[in-house]
Parts: C-alpha cells; structure tokens; sequence
C-alpha cells in the first residue's frame, strides 16, 4: 500500500507568508521559523535521508500572550509518564490547580481495582493552602504519605510530582521521599517536575525519565526469571487500549512483553526492564533519554517502531523479528499473512468513501508523523502536519513520512493553525480538543488523535478497523451536509422561502 | 446549628475543588471582547484551558504569560508587559484580565504596580483596553473566590464612581458562578417581562452559550459590555445571587451608592416568589401571567414530584453557594441531606445549609460519607465513586465533561425548580429496585444500613 | 391499640345533602341510596354486630354520563384474579385497547425469569382486525395458542380472558380450549369476562372463581404430599410483596402455606389447592365464591383475616392459630411477643407525627375497611370510607370497623368525592391513581391505596413499618407547606412584596 | 425502497399498539370545556382514564355510557341518550366528543343517527354544547387514526362551511399526536414571534400541560375553544404537521377552501428551515434575531452531538409518523436504523422511513430485531425488552408512565431537535464501555454480532 502524492506547495508557502505578515517583525522572525514547506520528494524505503527544508525551528520558548497548546514539565511527567503506572500513588504536589485540570485527561486504560491495587483514573494533591506556601510544605508531605500508607497499603509505590510553588519556597522533597521510603519499605519517587522548567512538556519527560533511573532502577533486588525473547514495550501510554492491541502482535510473533511502559504498567515492569532483550520504542520524544541509558548501562538495545496501520505494522514487525532472528522472522510471516484478509476487507470497506480525502494533523509526541501512513494506508491525504512540542530530531523522522509539499508547523498558535485551515480546508483535521470546537465550527470534521475521541485502539490490525472507521464516521457524518461556513452563512441565509412539501 | 467540620486529611484524595485563577478567568468569560490572562507558567493556561473547553465543548479565549525559569528568577513584570502589548496588537481585546496563579504569587509579585506600570509606560497603545486584576492564588480559595474576585476588580477597576442619576429601570444583576447559561438567559427574561432592563455581570450566556459565531473571534463574543459595566452606578437597584457575590456588590455600593439585595439561592417556590415579589416592587409592575404560568407549573411539579423525594437521603459534594441551593432544594422536596462536602470554610452561606454538619473536603471523604445515600450530587469526577458504590450520580457545577448539554439545563426560577424536580424524580425512578421475598424479613433489614457503611476508602 | 373518637356525623350528614341537592331527582334518588353517615358507636370485639345503618345500597349498575372508577368483568378477571398467576400466558382476547390499557397497573410481585417461565409483567393480545369481528376470531385463537406454545414452552399454561365483542360475534373460545388443551396437554381456561357483564369489575371476580371450579380442579391427578398445618392463602395479590410478608408470618406460627392466590403464583399452587386444611382469605370480595366451593365440596373450612397493622395482626394470627390448637398458638404468641418491639419503635417514632391525623379513604376490594386498624394503630382517625364495587355484605363488614358518624359512600362520583374532600379537608386521602392529581392539586397529602404508590408491602409486621413511614412521608412532606389550595390562592397571591434577604 | 413487512405472528406479545378510542379521546382533550365520551362499557374507559392519568398525572375528564349487559343486547341508544344528557346537565360542556369502541362498533349500531336523533329531540336542551362523533373501533387503527378521526370529526361538526374572508396573519395548525405539550407551547411561540395568529386543533398545551388551575372544572381547562374550530375556514393558510393529519386539513380545505402545507415532521434542521420560510413567506416577515439565535445554538449542537451518534444502531417501535420524525432525526444525525416497528400499514409516511424495512409488529418482534442494537425508542413498555437485552431505552411516545416531565420535553423545531440531540447524547455517553484486553482480539470481536442475536423471544 501507500501513496503516491505531491501537495501544493506554492499554496502552502503563500499561506505562511500571510500568516506571517500580520505579526509585528519581531515575533514573525521568531515565528517563521517554525513553519515550512515539504520540498524534498520522500523515497519510500529510505532510510536516513530527511527532507531538506524539515526542519523547522523547535523546542523553542513560548510568547507571552500568544498562546499555544504546549504544557508544562508536570504535565510531561505526571500527565504523561508517570502518571499511567498503574499501582503508584502520585501526589500532585502544590496547590489544587494543577491536579485537578489534568485529571483524567488521558485515557491510559488499565487493568485493577481502582481505589484498591489501582490508582491512575484517581487524582491525589496536597492541596497547599497560603501556610504551606509560607512555612514550606514537607512536613505536610510527610502526613500525606503516612495517610496514603494507611488509606491504600496495597499501593506499590508514590510519586511526588512537583508543582511550580515547591521549587521556589526551597521544599527538600528528597530528602521527604527517601526518610519516608525507609519508613515504609516502599519505593518513594520525588519528581522535580515544576511547570516553569523548559518551553514545554518535553522537559518534563526526560526529567521524569532521569526519576526512573535514579530512584527506580537499581534499588531492589528484581526476582525475575529473564528469556530470549524479553522486550519492553517504551512510550506506549494504552491510549484507548493501544499497548494491549500492540502486545497481542508481539506476542503472536513469538516475543514476550515483560514491561509496558506505561500503559497499564506496575512498578515491577519498570524495575525489571533493565533485564530485557531489546526495548521497542513507541512514543520516542517521551522516552528516548531511558532507552539511551538502558542501552548504555545495560546494553539494551533500542528500535523504534511503528504500528499505526497496516503498512508500517507489517514493516515494522519485519524489522522487529529481524533482530531475534530467522525463527520469529517465519512467525511473523504467518502473523502479516494471517491478518492480510483482515486488513482487505477494511481497506475494500472505507477506501472508497474515504479516497482522496485531505487531512491536516497537529499533534504530540510521535504521532504528526506516525499516523500518517494509517491515512495513506486508506488512500487518504496528508496537506499539512506539526508537532506542539517536538524537538529537531522529530522533525528530521518526519522526513521520511510526508510528501512534497507538505505544510508543516511547530508550536502553532490558534491563529496561525485557524488560518492554514481556512486557506487549505482540509477533508479532516487531527488535532486536540482545543481545536476540536473552533475547527468543528469551521464546518469540517475533526478527530481527537491524542485521546482517540474516546475510541481507540488505534495500534496494530485490530486498530486500524476502528480507526478507519472512525475517520469515516467523522468525514462522512451527514450534519456536515447541512454544514456551511458561519461567515458565509449569513449572506444567503437564512431559510430562503421554500415550499413546504 | 450546623456544624462545620475541618479537613480530615492533609491529602486531597480525589478533590472536589478547582483552583481561584479558574474561576476568575470564568468570570472574564462572560465579559464582551475580553482576554483571561494567567500570569504564571504556561501549563496552568493550556490545563486549564482544556478543562474549560471539555466542560463548554466551545472555543475557549485563555491566554498566558508563559513564565519560563529565567522570569521564574527574575520575576514576571516583563512577560506580563510583553503578553499585555501582544494580546493588545493581535486580537484588541476589550478587556484583558490578569489573573495570578501560584507562581507569582509564590514569589510575592506586586502585580498590581506591574500593571500600573504597563498601562502607564504604553498609556496610548492600549487605549480602548481595561486591564484588570483578580489575585487568585491557587493556594487559596476556589472557583466562587476567584469568580467573585473578578467581579470585584472588575466593578473597581472600570466602573465609574460617584453617586450617578438612576434610571429607575435598569437592574444590575451580579448572578454567581453555579449558575448555567440557561440560567442567565431565563434571568434576563425573567426581569425584562416586568419591564426592566438588566445588566447581568458576568452574562456568560452570550459568550458560553453553545452558539456559532459569523466570524472567527479569538476573544469572547458577547457578554456584558465594558460600557456596561462602567455605567453600572446609573442602576436602581442591585441584584445578587448567591453570597459569594456579596462582596462584588458591597464594593458597587461603596464606589456608587447602589442599593443591593442579596438572594442566596432562586431555586425553591418560595425563593423565587420573593424574587418575583422584588421586581414586582421595583419596576411597579404586575406579575406577567407568563410568569404566573410557570409558577403554577412548578406547584403542579412540586405535587408529581414530591413523592419521589420523600425521605430519601442525599449526599452533595459542591461549592458552598451551589451546596446551599441544591441542599435546601432538596429538603424543600422532604429529603434528608445525608452528607454535605463543600471545598472551603470561607462562606457564611454554610451556617444556612440544612445539614447537620458541614464538611470541608474532597470526593475520597464524599465517598465515605456517603454511603447507604440515595443520590450523589456532584460534578463529573463523582461518577467512580458512583459506580464503586452503586448510587446513581447527578452532575452540578464544574467540571461536567462527560454529558451534552450541561450550561443547558435551567436550574433557577420557577422553570428550573420544576427541571429540577423532574431530572431528579427521573433519576430515582430509573434506580428503583423492587423487593425480593429474602429482602423482606424485617429484622435483618433493619441491621442493613450500618453494613453498607464501608467502602474501598474508609479503612482509616 | 385502637382508639376512641367519633366524628362530626352532622357535618357530613349535611355533605351529603349538599351534594345530592346538585342532582336532577331521580338521580338524587338512586344516588342517595349509595351514601350514608355511620351511626352506631363500634363496641370493640362484638362479632356480629354491624352498624345499621352501615347498609348502604351497593352493586348497583352505574349511571350512564356519570363516571365513577369502576372497572368491568375483563378486569375483575384479567386484572386482579388471573393476572398474576404468573407462569400461565394470560390472552387478552378481543382487540387491543383493553390489555393496552390495563397492562402493568397493578404492582404483582413475582419470582421467575419473565418470559421464561414467568409471563405477569408481559401483555399477550390477540389484537382483532375488522375481518376477525366479522368472521369470527376462533381460528386465529387457534393460531395464537399454538404461537405461545413454540414460543413459551415453558407456560404452565393458557388463559383466554374474553373482552366484549367475543360475546357478541359468537365465537365458541370453550371449543377452542378444550381441543388445544387437548393437543398441547397443557391447562387451557376460557374465561367469559366481556366487559358489559355485571355492573363493575366485581362479577369478573365471580366468573373467573368459577372458570378456577370449572376448568382447573380435579383435572389432573395432583401429586402432592399433604400436611397438618397446610393453608392456602387466598385473595392475596402480592402488590409490593405483600404476599410475601404475609407469608414469613404464617410460617413463623408452624404452618405450611401451599398456596398464595393469586401473587406470585403458580397454577400448581391452584391446582393442589383443595388438598389444602384451611383457606385463608384476605380479599374476601373477589375470592370468597371460590373458597365457599371448596368448603362444599371438599369441606375445606375457610376463615378471613387482616394483616394490616399490629392490633388486627395480633387478633388474626391468634384467631388462626386457635383453629390448629395450643401448639399453634403458642408458637403464636412467640411470634407476636417477638415482634412487640418493632411495633413499639415504629408507633414511637411515627405516632407523634401522624396522631390526630384525619384520612379519607375509597378503594377496592377489602382495603377501605381492612387498612382503617392500621391507621388508628397510629392514633390517626378515618373519617370516611366507602367501596368501588362493594356488595352489601363489605359494607356490614365494615360496620365492625368504623366509628360513629364516619361518612360511607358507595361506587362513589369525582364530583361527590371532590365535594365530600372539600368539605371536610381531610389530612390524607388514600385512593387510586384516578383521584390522585385532583386531590393533590386540591393540597391534600395522597397515598395509593391499591398500588401502594410504587412502595409495599403493607401486609404484615415489616408492612406496619413502610406503612407508617409512608404516611409520614406523604403527610408530613415540606411541599404542603408551599401549598395553598389554588381557588383560595388567586385572592392574596401573587406574591406581595416580600423585602428580599 | 424501504419494506413494508406484514405482521409475523397472529399473537400480539407485549403489543406497541394502543386502540383508536384512546387516540380520539386524546385530541378531544385539546379542546376547551370538552368531554370526551367513550360510548361502551364502562371498564374501557376507567382503563383508559387510568392509563392517561398515568401518562399525563393530571386529572383527566373521561365519561362513559356505562353499556350494560341489557344494553348490549337491545342497543346502546338510550345511554347513549342519557349519558349526554346528564353530562349536559351536569358540567355543561362545550363539546362532547363520542368515541366509540369495539363494543357498539361490533353490534353495528348506527350511533351518528343515534346522535342526531338526540339533538334533535332535546335541541334546546343542549344548547351551547356540541356533540361531535368519531368511529373508533378498538379493531382498527391505533392513536394516530383515532386522533385524526377525531379532529377530521370535529372540523365537519362544528367548523363554518363555504368561503370566508381570509385574515392574513391568521395560522390554522393540526399538529399530530406526536407532539407534547412543551413542543405545542413551543410551536405557538415560534408561529407568534412571526407575528403571526395560530390557532392550533387540537391544543393539548392549555389542557394537558401540568398547571393548577384555580377552581375544580369537570371538563378540559384551556385547549382550543369551539368558536376557534368554527371560525377556522378564515385562516390564510392551514399547516399541518404528521401526515395522520393530512386527511383532517383535506377536510377543512373541502369544506372552506384554506390552504394547507403539510410537514411531515418538525424535527432536524432542514425541516424546521422549511417550516421557517415559510412562516416568513405567509407573514412577509424577517426571521426574529430570537429564532436565529436558536438555529445557530441548533448547529453547534449538530456539531457537538454528532460524534456520539456516528455509527449507532437504532432500534424504534412507534407509530408510523412518529417512527418517521425519529428515524430521520437520528440518520441525519449519523445512525443507521437497526429495526424499525410501527403499529399499523395504514400510514403513507412508512414508505419515506429511512430504513431497509418497516415491521408492522408489536415489542416482542422489536425485542427479536433490536438485538445488538445501541439504542431503543418506544415507549415506557419498552423497558423490560431494554433490561433483557442490555441496551438502555430512550422513552418516546404514549404511555410513558414512569417518568416525569415527558409532556414537558420538546421535540420539534430547533431547540427540540436541540434537546433531543443532548439526550441521546447523553444516553450514549452513560452507557459506554471501555475496551478490556480480551475484547481486542480482532477476530474474536468480529463474530460476535451474531452470537448477540438470540433473545427469550427468538425461538420462532
């Protein structure tokens, strides 16, 4: 399968360059450096040649009062890494804002008893009031492990993930987690997350990386019986069930998934993976700073992965058995043979309805390029992709993913996203609930593809049935047919007299 | 004398409150042209904004400072500047509304001065921009602190003092943050049929409304007008729902000698006849007999429904204006007000609440306390402990993410008493068990309640 | 328990002759018989006394243009005694209006799987067309029979329950049965209940007792072993379990109960009934035919009782256990001793809040006298009764219940009982679900008397509790409060000018 | 082409379907000062009474002619004679409306004979009240035709014949069965916010619609009044919504030449456009800004609404035009029709359902075709098929006894299609189910469709 397009890429530098010129110059020199056009024709096959004009500027500040999507390092760790283990408690720690906000905006879907052995879809804050912020808050931190203790004593393990206040009034939450650790016999992780470090989320997943390596790893003795066929699963989050869509392939190849990071993981999967074979990354911006270190340090090796599709899943299972060799390689043949029906009749059933039809994405971590030969896969467009929060090499593997012509934009504003959108109107845009509503309103069809609009899974074949239809369910929903743009509505409407049947 | 109880834990497990800054950037909503702005780092504003836009399903104005760790050393004056000029040069707001999260003031910025300073420095840039102030730590407070401290800047800031001509006519409506669009507009209807011409404060009806606008707009649309509120010391009278709200029109008074009232609550036959009784006063006017209508269909509400509501217990868990609205709802229908949580112990509302005690809480202490309840009121983070305790859940206040339609359903007047009554009857009806021969045997039954009174959360 | 009072006999006199002065004469006339003042004091324990001039003039045919709440023969046989015989197919035979209409309005209480094994709460119609009222519906109720065969083979059992037009069109439903019994070797009743039969519901009742006599017993060899202490109870329909809490009662004074007609029963239950040693009737009106039959034919002795409210408990299970001997009634003492203290609590809680309280009460079958102990029971004081379809021995039955001066009204009119409401402004009216919004609307509290308001059982000790709390619940409720009756209100309201808060 | 499928089975098990006097006597009910009269025994009409208070939980004025066994076998005239005349006598009603049942339908008797012979010999006596006559035997039809009838019946009876002056802002509206009264409430307003006059027949929002009035009346309270249905020949334009009503404006054109418009349903945003324009069209007037506001909160639910709806399977058991205005609300919304159940074959709108085939059947057969459906609509005897198949049931049409407020839900023009929107929504939204790990495997979950489809009831 596949795709051979090319997109206007006149069209789309034009649309830079009057996005552009309503910025004062200083914040459009700042600005155009963010936003590019595709130009280099992708090869399929290649293997390290990006495009040339890819890469953009990235993992630069914000501007005050241009406001974008991006998060802050709690999000990126709380929200993003830590937050889905699955048997830890973790403290929001600060005041009530932050936890409260981000509370189940994730849909990371595990297996357990919450309140019991489970605890991801609960949120737990300190709550700081104006005396913690005054007389500092570790001995509240104190109390609230002792209470957790004693409320869920089947909890494996807290995390403290630190709001802004907690590095600013000096708080020593280490030297909290390890008396408490000692205390409890548990492992106590102290996260120092605050959301004024770095321009993003991102910097919030390597430090919330650097917590697993210092306060995880290498801690206990790991009882854990290691074989042949060992992986970890790296940066995949069970968005809507995707790590568990994804397991059942690897398993059916003949691997065994030992950890899941961290979709429905324990703490145990995290404290045994060093003893893994190979580490299969899935969300690379989120978790490619462990893997380094899991490879450095223990000598694991690290490959990326791509199971969005059928296409990149069969390339990358192939790629996957490659590394344990000619026995799963056979395996894995009879896997891609066995599901070929499957993903056939997916095809024959929504290529024709969704054929041709242009998409726009604006996304986090792997997915303004992964997705994309899902699309392709179904003989869909993709116009125009960007990343809220990625970093240079990001965008040189996005390379290889989009065609000639392809807009592209980093770190977006509303206004800039609102205007491509206008200029291109795409058949579909993917993008987050903060664009959902603006773009609906634009009169086209959007998808969630963060949180898979409370679908999903969107990995492996399984996957890709409920992602094709739901991108037919979106593209080709019959209010769009009554649908027109508001500000064109106006000038012919309303209701024209028409004869009542 | 209803008790008010302190915090049980240190923790939050599962908290039912949402921080200050939230509930001052809600209150610009529902201002015309206006531009909430968090000064802090800029993961509060992209969750808050989030939280906002799944609990609107619309298009949502928030903007930040984007304090970075160098401003977070330095201090946040030349961010708030630099986010002031370009908000003012990219979109012209009407109105900007700084509100401070934790992190400045953690820092203990003098804000404020910050401000003078920018509307000083660039006088004739952002001439035709109000920039105001809510203080609104997270670390104190919450949703109807940071709402009233909005209004109250707001009022300070724009409104033009001085004792000013009445125009016998015109009401200014102060409303609380627990009331829905639908609410806001079924207000404003309500007071123009006797004639008068109100000035609702925030009016989130026109910005949070669920419409589509004709053109793109980056801040709000709709609302109450900066004019208007400059000119809210020409009303007769002031009216103010719920007691947070209080403290807005005391400053009102103050700056321009308008006379208020305060209703703590217009749900309830009786609350909403002294309401009709007020602006019957006012604008001298006969009851319309529309209005007249309603009330009758509400005491035709109150006859259906009452036998639904008859001794059953309920477990509320809501911000205390919002607690006392729906607890004296609800015993008005002959229930019993089971549990009462509430997120702060700063309101007088609470000594009203027809409750024997108070909690000062999270949903974790919600879900104890609850137990062999009735009906759990409360936003949407209540559906687990719903579900782990087998009692039906109804959703009020904020956030309310997973069900359509929420800023529409009518909660005050006689409408939406009767709404009200019906939502709920409903929810019991659908819960309804039949007997079972082995339930029957009225000793055991009798031992029943204490038994149920354990849950995955009370092992302390 | 009990209490002594005796009510405004002349006020209500004069009601009634307000009420029969609005009548032509000849209306006023036949009305008048229908309406009576109690004038004799009850002498607690007399047997046989009634109240002279108790004997008001019942079961008498209805007037047309003047509505009342009666029912007709189809419902005195499908509504209340075959209905909820719950593992027969109960056919409403005739068109669709009259099983539409009556299905689910009574609350009869069962254990099964529904449509299983258990068809009470499912509505079987036979649904007539033109062509079935001209040619005759005999083969389509062929046809039918043979559906609920394939369908439900699990029914123990068919009846046809004949509206008005099988009367006319002379269709032979009795040929029917009998050849599909026949066939199916299952129990097949005919029922001749076609509405225009009788003057109310209450000769449905008869017809259906005889259809039990004439088509269930003595069909089948019953293999039943028999036992001392056997007793049907009968003419109980289970509305909210009461059956059930009769049920642990008798069994608690060491009897076996064998039967429950017809709540919750079985037509095993009706067809080993006569092996039976004592029938135990509650609803004496709608069952006493067939339990005289049985006590002709096979000498089966029977014996009312009343289990609604402590007094009358006590008085019935020792009158029951006196006729099984001193074992019995020691065991009954026991019983009653036992629950003592429940009572207690339950008059303690509930007496202060209801003593005083004057009830109106109009229902069926034996509730307006059976239920009048209950409420004294909770020193509250019934003011007036009177039957829907009534025979003149219900009302000297009830002259053992009723104080002096209690207004009686038989097969009552909305305007008569609206007038009689008006006058004396009860504190509580107990009726059915037809006169409930109009009492209500008029600010007077209102409970069901026939379905129990959703709520139940009544019957027995656990019953006395719900009972008292009901009343309370509907009496005491906060919305009276607010309420003032609407033809008083217009004058003051709306609304003076109450300074707000 | 959508199927008309003829009944499966002789038997009728747990019938949809309720008898044309019923229907009759429902549109009689929307007349002021009206008294329907069930001519039959008396058990119909207290059954029928019963299941109307249970429906509406109002008083209900319903008379009989209390036919007797005597009756039965000599004729019903003289009750019939004397139930109108001691109705006369004793509430001196506007209007008697005759509905029969199967009772006198199936001796034959000729009751417009009978009727007439009563007018005539007692013509002074009921003077001041008419005494229409609708033929509804309970072994045809269902609501849908008795309602029609009944109107059809009213318009010949009382209605002025011949051409009359038009009045140019005058609306003559015969709404269907199908609309509550908050939807005729609704449809006054929007007609009058045109500047319009409707006079709509019936108008169960007067009489039916949950009010206390402020005396003891034995007849309707509110409703049409019969001089409206007599001067209805001077409507500029008749509008008729539900095709049931179209031979009842068929009637009224014969009779006195008004125009008429039939829509055939009132709900989804193309519908109402039409029913807009044309409203505009009649009064020459701009559609209020109040009328476009709604449009556009409409549009925004469409877009908030129509991602839960994509792809749902719907299960409906109505009547056939309120089948129509559900099955085309919900696939424009995105859903597919699973099954589709209808009462009779009579109806012309079965063929414009949205679906593959239309059941004429009973709940039982829905129960067998909705089998893995997402969603059921009927009415509240629907709620135990809903329980055995684990599907939840959306309540629509007649009876829905154990819920309150159903007269109160709206469900046609904007705001209706609005509110329906939110409460499928929010129905979808309550009953979702999260993946687990075992429901993943594709295959697997790619047979299970037809496992589900096996009910108690499938046997056949």
């Amino acid at each position: 399968m596949g795709l051979d397009y090319e997109n206007d890429g006149a069209l789309h530098a034009k649309l830079i360059e009057d996005v552009l010129s309503q910025y004062p110059d200083k914040a459009a020199k700042r600005r155009k450096k963010h936003l590019s056009v595709a130009t280099s024709k992708d090869e399929a096959g290649g293997e390290d040649k990006g495009l040339s004009e890819c890469d953009v500027k990235s993992n630069i500040k914000s501007i005050p009062g241009v406001m974008t999507i991006r998060g802050c390092a709690y999000a990126g760790s709380k929200g993003v890494v830590w937050g889905p283990v699955k048997d830890m408690v973790h403290i929001s720690h600060g005041p009530v804002g932050c936890g409260q906000y981000s509370w189940s905006q994730r849909r990371n879907y595990y297996v357990g008893t919450t309140g019991i052995d489970t605890f991801v879809t609960m949120q737990f804050t300190s709550d700081f009031q104006e005396k913690d912020i005054v007389f500092g808050g570790d001995k509240k931190l104190e109390k609230i492990i002792d209470e957790i203790e004693d409320l869920f004593p089947l909890s494996g393990g807290i995390s403290v993930q630190s709001e802004c206040p907690i590095g600013l009034i000096g708080d020593d939450i280490e030297a909290v987690s390890r008396k408490k650790a000692k205390e409890h016999e548990k492992t106590i992780v102290p996260v120092r997350c605050e959301g004024f470090r770095g321009v993003s989320q991102s910097l919030g997943h390597h430090i919330a990386n650097d917590a697993i390596r210092d306060w995880v790893f290498d801690k206990d003795d790991v009882a854990f019986e290691s074989g042949p066929y060992d992986v970890n699963v790296v940066g995949d989050y069970n968005i809507g069930g995707d790590a568990w869509a994804s397991r059942i392939l690897l398993e059916e190849i003949g691997l065994r998934v030992v950890g899941n990071w961290s979709g429905d993981a324990t703490l145990a999967e995290i404290e045994r993976a060093p003893k893994a074979k190979l580490n299969l990354i899935h969300c690379y911006r989120s978790m490619n700073y462990i893997c380094r270190h899991m490879e450095e340090k223990y000598g694991i090796a690290w490959m990326e992965y791509n199971f969005f599709g059928p296409s990149q899943i069969e390339a990358s299972l192939r790629n996957i058995a490659k590394h344990f060799g000619p026995e799963i390689e056979e395996k894995t043949e009879k896997v891609i043979a066995k599901y070929r029906p499957l993903v056939d009749a997916v095809i024959a059933k929504y290529q024709p309805r969704l054929e041709g039809r242009t998409v726009m994405l604006y996304v986090g971590g792997l997915r303004p390029r992964h997705v994309i030969t899902a699309y392709e896969d179904l003989a869909m467009v993709i116009v125009g992709t960007g990343y809220e929060f990625a970093h240079n090499d990001d965008y040189q593997r996005t390379g290889h993913y989009v065609k000639n012509g392809t807009l592209i934009y980093d770190d977006v504003t509303g206004y800039e996203l609102e205007k491509f959108i206008e200029g291109i109107r795409p058949d579909l845009v993917g993008s987050g609930i903060k664009e959902k509503y603006p773009v609906q309103k634009m009169g086209i069809p959007f998808r969630q593809m963060h949180s898979w609009d409370y679908s999903g899974p969107y990995h492996g074949y399984d996957g890709f049935a409920i992602f094709a239809r739901d991108m037919d369910l979106a593209i080709n929903n019959p209010v769009w047919g009554l649908y027109r743009a508001p500000w064109k509505k106006m000038k012919d409407a309303p209701l024209r007299a028409v004869a009542a049947e | 004398m209803v008790r008010i109880l302190r915090k049980i834990k240190s923790a939050a497990v599962n908290p039912l409150k949402s921080s200050q800054p939230l509930g001052a950037a809600f209150a610009f909503l529902g201002v015309e042209g206006a531009m909430p702005l968090f000064h802090g780092s800029q993961g509060c504003t992209s969750f808050a904004l989030v939280l906002f836009v799944r609990h609107f399903k619309e298009a949502i104005p928030l903007q930040t400072t984007a304090m970075d760790e160098v401003a977070t050393i330095l201090g946040g004056a030349d961010h708030l500047e630099e986010a002031i000029l370009n908000l003012k040069t990219r979109t012209k707001p009407k109105l900007i509304g700084v509100c401070t999260t934790a992190l400045v003031e953690t820092r203990g910025e003098d804000c404020a001065s910050d401000i003078a300073n920018v509307k000083l420095k660039h006088a004739e840039e952002l001439a035709g921009t109000e920039v105001v102030l809510a203080n609104t730590p997270d670390f104190g407070g919450a949703i109807e602190e940071g709402w009233a401290k909005a209004v109250a800047a707001m009022i300070e800031g724009i409104t033009r003092s001085g004792a000013r001509t009445r125009q016998p006519k015109k009401i200014a409506i102060l409303p609380g943050c627990n009331l829905t669009v639908a609410d806001v507009e079924h207000l404003r209807d309500m007071v123009e049929s006797f004639g008068l011409k109100p000035v609702i404060l925030p009016d989130v009806s026109g910005s949070l409304d669920g419409t589509v606008p004709d053109r793109w707009v980056t801040t709000t649309y709709g609302g109450t007008s900066v004019e208007e509120i400059r000119e809210l010391g020409t009303a007769a009278q002031c009216i103010v729902i719920g007691e947070h709200m209080r403290h807005p029109a005391k400053t009102l008074h103050g700056l321009t000698g308008v006379p208020y009232a305060v209703f703590q609550s217009l749900t309830g036959l009786k609350a909403v006849d002294r309401f009709v009784s007020l602006l019957s006063a006012v604008s001298g006017a006969a009851v319309p007999a529309r209005v007249r209508r309603r009330r009758a269909q509400l005491e035709d509400a109150l006859l259906d429904g009452h036998f639904h509501f008859g001794g059953k217990r309920i477990a509320i868990a809501a911000e205390p204006d919002q607690l006392y609205q729906l607890a004296t709802f609800f015993t008005g229908m002959g229930c019993e007000i089971a549990a009462a949580v509430t997120t702060t112990d700063m309101s007088k509302i609470l000594q009203k609440v027809p409750a024997d005690w108070v909690q000062i809480g999270d949903l974790g202490d919600l879900e104890v306390l609850a137990a062999g309840a009735d009906l759990l009121v409360t936003h949407s983070h209540g559906r687990q402990a719903s579900r782990r305790l087998g009692i039906p859940l109804m959703r009020v206040g904020f956030p309310i993410f997973d069900r359509l339609g929420s800023q529409h359903k009518l909660t005050i007047l006689y409408r939406g008493t009767r709404d009200l009554i019906f939502d709920v009857a409903n929810i019991f009806q659908a819960n309804q068990h039949a007997p079972t021969p082995e339930a029957l045997d009225p000793f055991r039954k009798r031992e029943m309640p204490d038994e149920l009174r354990s849950s995955p959360l009370t092992r302390h």
